[in-house]
């Protein structure tokens, strides 16, 4: 009875507040006022004066203005629950530490960071995408975590006139000229890239021919394993296999016995942490399997895999982002991330999400402009010079952006696990053996 | 002096009022029966006391002064107030010599048990034949006899008696009949006896209750009551 | 329902270890922490403050309250002994966490989450004291409170709790509030003072008025003429629904976007109840029809997927709208038929494997060229309406809102007719309606198909709002939440379903920057939910009486897989 | 004599006969196909049974669980899967302890043996909570009431792990002296795959004898065919369903270490798998039978285990290891068709 009471009670205000307001917030509904505004100027290309000040801004999409003491906010679109979360995580905490660098602020104002979990679904990244797209005093947003998030929460936010900077969609479709929306960037690398650094190893360097895929079911493994047999059969190698399994399996060696019937020299599994570490551990109890060379890929390019995977992992491949060409800095920031959270990064994609917060960050800084006491950032503005990014330096080497937002430096290595005891991705070079 | 005396016992099931304050007293050695139609609440009673239900606050069930309303069920068996409830509910399946070792859970007196054994298998030599068979593929009767071989197992001082002549033959509604005079007899249990047979119940018990709809309207002798001319025309189908 | 025993204050010690313990590992979860950052009040409280005296206050609320009703003189020790042993536990916990170096376990026992507990710039024992103190004096205020009337009590606090949402809620409420309301309201981060002050003061007001008409109120409907009382009920639901339909100009993109989840969910809820709440079938693959009926919109109309291209023309949302409900409902009686042999749990497993058995078509290689695979499917059409597509939420809104009302009719329809009360009788014991010559096996596919065909529905406006699906949408997950949705609201009540899926999925949604703490919280609210209040928010009005005889209900070992059936005759 | 016919099996089991027989022919078809197709050898066909059966093993542990709540209170136990979760999260942390002292190293028996410890006391005092707490007080409520509160507690207790203990994979410490193999005629079996039939193997046996032979799991027994009648022969019902909720707390526990031993992995949401497994496996073979489950288990193992190469890999259906919860449900379906009732489920009669 209580709990009703109180229900109808919460329903009750809310109905009252509703109407209370609904005639006064028609007409100036600030949710309603960039779309509208974005709309117009792309059909009419003509500046909607009456939703904002007289001549503080003269950018088609619309500006943020910022008063004196206000925070500067950035949005991001991560996945922060379920069984994806350290994916989304690690990238948070890269976005942290670029604040912490930052001291806080951006041309005298605060950094505030809001964050939405996406759930790496695409009714997460709508639903997150519609939110962070609602708050109009927005400057950008970081994210999404996972590309099917991404397909269809970058239509939200770009119709809204806020740029994106993905740290962590490999999937080649978000950068592809037919598929692009305005105002997507990321500073991941393509999953094509990627695909095919891992195949001219297996080809040229290793001088294997005969090769098996797995993947998971998810996007990114579909896509790297994909790309990956497509380069390796231009090549002149032979895919003998290409299986695939699902995510929360633990018993691989049923799907590993399938591989090694089929008799192949390489198994390429770009897939997460567990599953990954399942088929490393388990590939040595199948027989047929003791000589055949493992490679994963940057999803499970972490220490986690690795203990996961145990001695079964030593002398494995693993292709990641280049961390030993991202120099110095980068060492840096892995000291501050275990200052901060006194354990090793969850996975491979914080130093991009670093790179995404400061190139917002830089990005502000060169179009802000100075309106009395008041910040004013203009969306397109700021849209054009993300996407004039050239030779920027960040944690993953010298970003340049692409017309189709792919602004990554894409530094691809294959690093060998040579050590599983004291073995940490992120202090490896020693161990990079490819390209050499 | 009374074993059992009940006060004032209400039960509901949700808004239904089914027993709307009952007293009834069951003197040590006693049998005493409780009949009425059905639906008028004897089985709730029963429930009530061995404590499968709840009642009202000022409900009072005093049993060898001790108020049971405070005991939970598996409790208020150690005190030695055995149910038998309605259709037998043997564990069907367990075997027979399980049910039966069922009935002696609350006990520890191994030589005790033994002995009890001994009588009950004496007292139902069928029990003795299929001892090992699973009580479900008794019949009707068999199990009748095992749903009190089990309650004597467990040393009753007062057997509280639900409908054990329910879907039985004649036959052998006779020889239940017979083992329960029997063992408020020769053992001294007392007996709380609720039957639609009031015919049978009548003859057997010292004393009677009539329940209708959760009401006590009659009581007193049990012989007087099996000449009482309303009771005839209710429940004896004369 | 235990028989009531005294108040001890042992009572009070063990009400507040438990609040401890709450306390403790909320602490521990990282809520703390989480919230530490935000505000409540701008620069007077913090979140996670609230979130510790709130536990404070609860446990000694209820310590009190237990005292009060037997032995009001020991009501306010009990608050005060309630609070402070919260107070203790968290005390513990702050200092023990850097010597026990508990990190090494509890990824959250951080030195800093250590800091946060403490009162501010305090440490070591005297900040355990203030800590207990100021713990106590929450327990102390709960305790003062029970000594209010009732209604004054209660008034009270409804609106401390409405302040505290209003807080939570600030970003989603901010934007679609006036401005010069949100500037009242509103600090950068958290309420202002004044705000707050206020909106506790007016929501109060409000609770306490409506709390004191309303019985008065209903009385008088009830005395109303039947006539009268039919006006009137037409004039509200009139009312109703233009509120709803002039809703989405009000509440913004974000909130449509919420409102079209819910009404997806409040879709497939009433299909769902026709099957479990009708029929008494439990369903715990229901996601397979909805996948199926966004995947049947999805192929038929992306210009994607060259082999099916090759076979179907490319249709547009319209045309392709029917044939999606259509394939659900064939869906839908296909799986009847197994259905009809099986019972309770046994049902429960199969539904449950037939959904997770169409995922993995879904997302498999052997049907990549057909269905997309794991890529999925990306282009599905949106609805044209007089050469306008509609791909905003608020658009959306309103189809959805459509779908709702259609399903509803249809569901209200199917209870008052022959056949729900054929499917009353199923449910209720399927021998004797097999006896009463109740065709069992049409009834039951009926059921399926109708069920089916919702779900289809919503899983068509799903995808092609969407525009792109991929199979990880529907997961066994989606059938538990509508379940959870359906039991939270009211079984077999329409209007339960609607409140039900405000509450789990619309809530949620609002919090979501609240990240994995909600689904902690959801938890939470489901067992309490079924613990307090089993009969869902809004109930049936015949099936509350049958829930509510639970507790003594006699026979409870039916065969009846839903355990809805009223209980039988009393046995005597 | 037709009109009797017609009585005893309607359209729809006809209807049933014929989806059984198609998915029949169509997995005999698979398997004759794959089988001359001489893919595999003898060795690799029972390598994929043994894989099967170790996998098996785990689940039927857990469906161990799962069948003695569903035996007692009727109830689907949705957070079973998280008390085996939280049994290896114990088991982890003491092996990272025993590893750290080097124990595990030195004496591997003790070793395992205190981890069992950990992870069955984890495992059972959860599983005694969430029953004292959420369960007890919906004893006579309707059976959706319960499921939707277990769905609660399942929620509940995976957030608390992610929160406690973090959204990463831990990963196990290794047992040395569990590395290796040993070989059996053609085919090598995994050390840790001994030791998880064994430890299935005699578990079991513990558990039938407790439920068997002791007087308590004579009350266990008493009160899942009847709980007023037990109440009246004297056992306290709270207690026995509180221990039966410990057994398979404890259960589930053992089942935490094995996992840990063959997968070495823990994570916050590795219980919703297995458990939603190991209900199916309960299920499988016959819900609420102790033998059942253990069999339902095996054979689910298995079935995930061979079924997709036998089945699908020659009808040329490509990347068949995707489809094995497909096949292994739709064994499931095509059992309950011809066994409404499981493998060693007994008839459903209606209790009196």
């Amino acid at each position: 009875m209580r709990m009703r009471t109180l229900l109808l009670a919460v329903f009750v205000v809310a109905a009252l507040a509703l109407t209370a307001c609904a005639p006064a917030a028609q007409p100036a509904a600030p949710a309603a006022q960039p779309t509208e505004a974005a709309a117009e100027a792309t059909t009419e290309t003509t500046t909607d004066a009456a939703a904002v000040p007289a001549g503080a801004c003269d950018d088609p999409l619309g500006c943020i203005e910022i008063a004196a003491g206000d925070p500067i906010k950035i949005g991001y679109a991560l996945v922060t629950a379920g069984p994806n979360a350290s994916l989304g995580e690690d990238s948070a905490r890269g976005i942290e530490i670029a604040v912490d660098d930052l001291g806080g602020a951006i041309l005298g104002h605060p950094v505030e960071i809001v964050g939405e979990d996406s759930g790496c679904s695409p009714e997460g990244g709508q639903a997150a995408a519609t939110k962070l797209a609602s708050d109009t005093s927005l400057v950008g947003v970081i994210g999404t975590s996972c590309s099917s998030e991404a397909r269809v929460g970058a239509p939200i936010l770009s119709e809204v006139g806020l740029s994106m900077l993905s740290p962590s969609n490999t999937a080649p479709d978000l950068t592809d000229p037919e598929k692009h929306v305005d105002g997507y960037f990321r500073t991941a690398h393509n999953d094509l890239v990627q695909g095919a650094v891992a195949a001219d190893f297996v080809f040229s360097d290793l001088g294997l021919t005969k090769a098996a895929t797995v993947h998971d079911g998810s996007l990114y493994a579909v896509g790297l394993a994909t790309a990956f047999a497509d380069a390796f059969q231009k090549l002149g190698g032979e895919i003998v296999s290409q299986q695939a399994v699902n995510v929360g399996d633990t018993d691989m060696r049923p799907v590993l016995t399938t591989i090694a019937a089929a008799g192949p020299e390489f198994i390429y599994y770009p897939i997460f942490t567990a599953e990954a570490g399942f088929i490393t551990s388990q590939s040595k109890e199948v027989p047929g399997l003791e000589n055949v060379k493992l490679m994963a890929a940057d999803g499970s390019f972490s220490q986690d895999f690795v203990n996961a995977a145990g001695d079964a992992a030593m002398g494995m491949y693993l292709s990641s982002p280049d961390f030993s060409a991202f120099g110095d800095a980068y060492q840096d920031f892995l000291k501050k991330h275990d200052e901060k959270y006194s354990e090793a990064p969850l996975s491979a994609f914080h130093a991009h999400a670093y790179d995404a917060m400061m190139i917002f960050a830089a990005k502000i800084q060169e179009v802000a402009k100075q309106d009395g006491d008041t910040l004013v950032i203009g969306r397109k503005a700021l849209r054009d010079a993300i996407a004039g990014t050239t030779d920027f330096k960040g944690l993953t080497g010298n970003l340049t952006c692409s017309p189709t937002g792919d602004c990554a430096d894409p530094k691809i290595a294959v690093y060998e696990v040579t050590d599983t005891e004291a073995w940490n991705p992120n202090v490896i070079s020693p161990m990079k053996i490819y390209p050499k | 002096m009374a074993l059992l005396e009940i006060k004032n016992l209400h039960v509901y099931y949700g808004h239904i009022h089914a027993l709307k304050g009952i007293n009834l007293t069951v003197d040590e050695g006693e049998v005493v029966t409780l009949i009425g139609s059905n639906g008028a609440g004897k089985t709730t009673t029963l429930r009530a006391i061995s404590g499968l239900l709840k009642t009202t606050e000022d409900t009072s069930v005093m049993y060898d002064g001790i108020e049971l309303r405070q005991l939970r069920p598996h409790q208020i068996v150690e005190k030695g107030v055995i149910h038998v409830p309605e259709g037998r509910r043997v564990f069907s399946r367990m075997s027979v010599q399980e049910n039966l070792m069922m009935g002696a859970y609350a006990r520890k007196n191994r030589h005790q048990i033994a002995d009890d054994l001994a009588y009950v298998l004496k007292l139902f030599p069928r029990l003795q034949e299929r001892r090992a068979q699973h009580a479900g593929t008794l019949s009707g009767g068999e199990q009748q006899m095992l749903a009190m071989g089990r309650a004597l197992m467990a040393n009753p001082k007062l057997l509280l008696l639900d409908e054990p002549s329910m879907g039985l033959a004649p036959v052998l509604v006779e020889t239940i009949f017979d083992s329960i005079e029997q063992l408020n007899k020769q053992r001294g249990i007392t007996i709380l006896l609720v039957e639609q047979n009031a015919q049978m119940a009548l003859s057997i018990a010292n004393r009677a209750y009539v329940l209708e709809t959760g009401r006590i309207t009659m009581s007193g002798n049990a012989q007087e009551m099996l000449h009482d001319e309303k009771v005839i025309s209710a429940y004896l189908g004369l | 329902m235990q028989k009531a025993k005294p108040f001890r204050l042992m009572d009070a010690v063990r009400l507040g270890l438990f609040g401890g313990i709450a306390a403790v590992l909320i602490a521990l979860v990282g809520m703390i922490e989480a919230f530490n950052k935000r505000e409540v009040i701008n620069g007077v409280i913090s979140m996670s403050q609230v979130m510790l005296m709130a536990v404070a206050f609860v446990s000694a609320f209820f310590a009190a309250a237990q005292a009060h009703k037997s032995k009001p003189g020991q009501t306010i020790p009990a608050g005060l002994i309630a609070g402070a042993i919260v107070g203790v536990l968290v005390a513990i916990l702050a200092l023990a966490i850097v010597p026990l170096n508990m990190r090494e376990v509890f990824v959250n026992a951080t030195p800093r989450l250590a800091k946060i507990l403490m009162p501010q710039g305090m440490e070591g024992i005297a900040g355990a004291a203030v800590l207990v103190v100021g713990a106590a004096l929450v327990g102390l205020l709960a305790a003062v409170l029970t000594y209010l009337p009732g209604l004054l009590r209660r008034s009270i606090l409804i609106s401390l709790v409405a302040v505290v949402l209003l807080a939570l809620l600030k970003d989603v409420l901010l934007p679609v509030i006036p401005e010069g309301l949100g500037d009242f309201l509103y600090a950068s981060n958290g309420l202002t003072l004044v705000g707050a002050v206020t909106s506790f003061i007016v929501v109060a007001l409000i609770a306490y008025f409506w709390m004191r008409v309303r019985p008065s109120t209903s009385k008088r409907i009830a005395a109303m003429p039947p006539a009268q009382r039919r006006t009137m009920s037409f004039v509200v639901t009139i009312s109703f629904l233009i509120v709803l339909f002039l809703l989405p100009a009000v509440l913004g993109s974000y909130l449509s976007e919420v409102s079209d989840l819910v009404g997806f969910y409040i879709i497939m809820a009433l299909g769902l109840n026709v099957v479990v709440g009708f029929a008494g079938l439990l369903d715990l693959g229901y996601v397979a029809f909805f996948a199926i009926g966004a995947y049947t919109m999805a192929v038929l109309t992306t210009p994607e997927l060259p082999l099916v291209r090759g076979y179907i023309p490319q249709l547009s949302f319209w045309v392709a709208l029917p044939i999606s409900v259509g394939m659900a409902l064939l869906a839908g009686i296909f799986l009847g038929v197994p259905v009809l042999k099986t019972r309770g749990d046994y049902l429960a497993i199969i539904t449950l494997g037939f959904g997770e058995i169409i995922r993995l078509l879904v997302l498999s290689d052997a049907l990549k060229p057909g269905l997309g695979g794991a890529q999925g499917v990306t282009g599905v059409a949106r609805p044209v309406l007089g050469g306008i597509v509609s791909d905003t939420p608020q658009e959306f809104y309103y189809f959805i809102l459509i779908s709702i009302l259609i399903a509803w009719f249809i569901t209200s329809r199917l209870k008052k007719s022959r056949l729900g009360r054929a499917w009353m009788a199923v449910r209720e014991d399927e021998d004797v309606a097999a006896a009463m010559s109740i065709n069992l096996v049409g009834y039951k596919l009926l059921a399926f198909a109708t069920g089916a065909a919702l779900a289809g529905l919503s899983g068509a406006f799903f995808g092609s709002k969407l525009g792109s699906m991929v199979p990880a949408s529907f997961n066994v997950l989606v059938s538990i939440n509508v379940l959870a949705v359906l039991i939270v609201g009211g079984m077999g009540s329409l209007p339960g379903v609607v409140v039900g899926a405000i509450v789990l999925i619309g809530l949620p949604e609002l919090l979501r920057e609240f990240n994995e703490f909600r689904w902690w919280v959801y938890g939470i609210v489901l067992v309490v939910m079924m613990l307090y209040r089993p009969e869902g928010l809004w109930p049936d009005a015949t099936r509350e009486r049958e829930l509510l005889d639970f507790e003594d209900e006699p026979n409870v070992d039916s065969e009846d897989p839903t355990g809805l059936a009223p209980s039988a005759t009393i046995p005597s | 004599m037709f009109a009797n016919l017609r009585r005893k099996y309607d359209f729809t089991d006809v209807l049933l006969w014929l989806i059984g027989g198609i998915l029949l022919i169509f997995i005999l078809y698979g398997s004759i196909v794959t089988l001359t197709s001489g893919k595999y050898t003898t060795a690799q066909w029972l390598n994929f049974i043994v894989f099967g059966l170790a996998q098996g093993g785990i689940y039927a542990l857990i469906a161990l669980g799962y069948t003695m709540v569903y035996g007692i209170l009727g109830m689907i136990n949705f957070a079973h899967g998280e008390f085996f979760m939280l049994g290896t999260f114990g088991a982890f942390f003491m092996a990272e302890a025993l590893s750290a002292t080097g124990l595990l190293e030195s004496n591997w028996v003790i070793s395992i043996l205190l981890m069992l410890a950990a992870a069955m006391i984890v495992s059972a005092t959860v599983a005694i909570l969430a029953e004292r707490i959420a369960y007890r007080p919906l004893r006579r409520a309707p059976r959706l009431v319960p499921l939707i509160t277990a769905i609660g507690v399942s929620y509940f207790l995976q957030y608390t792990a992610r929160g406690l203990f973090g959204s990463g994979v831990e990963a196990f410490p290794n047992v040395p002296a569990l590395a290796g193999s040993i070989a059996v005629g053609p085919i090598k079996i995994q050390n840790t795959q001994v030791a998880v039939f064994i430890a299935t193997a005699v578990l079991l046996l513990l558990l039938w004898l407790f439920v068997s032979k002791t007087k308590v799991g004579r009350a266990i027994r008493s009160v899942a065919e009847d709980k007023d009648a037990a109440a009246l022969m004297g056992v306290d019902v709270d207690r026995t369903i509180a221990i039966s909720f410990a057994v398979g707390g404890i259960m589930a526990g053992a089942a935490g270490v094995m996992y840990g031993l063959v997968f070495r992995q823990v994570a916050f949401y590795m219980g919703f798998v297995p458990g939603l497994k190991a209900f199916t496996a309960a299920v499988l073979g016959g819900i609420g039978n102790l033998a059942g489950a253990v069999l339902g288990g095996l054979i689910l193992g298995v079935i995930e285990s061979v079924g997709p190469s036998l089945f699908l890999e020659g009808i040329g259906i490509p990347a068949p290891h995707q489809l094995k919860d497909g096949i292994a449900f739709t064994v499931l379906v095509l059992i309950l068709i011809f066994r409404p009732t499981g493998i060693l489920g007994e008839r459903l009669s209606k209790r009196a």
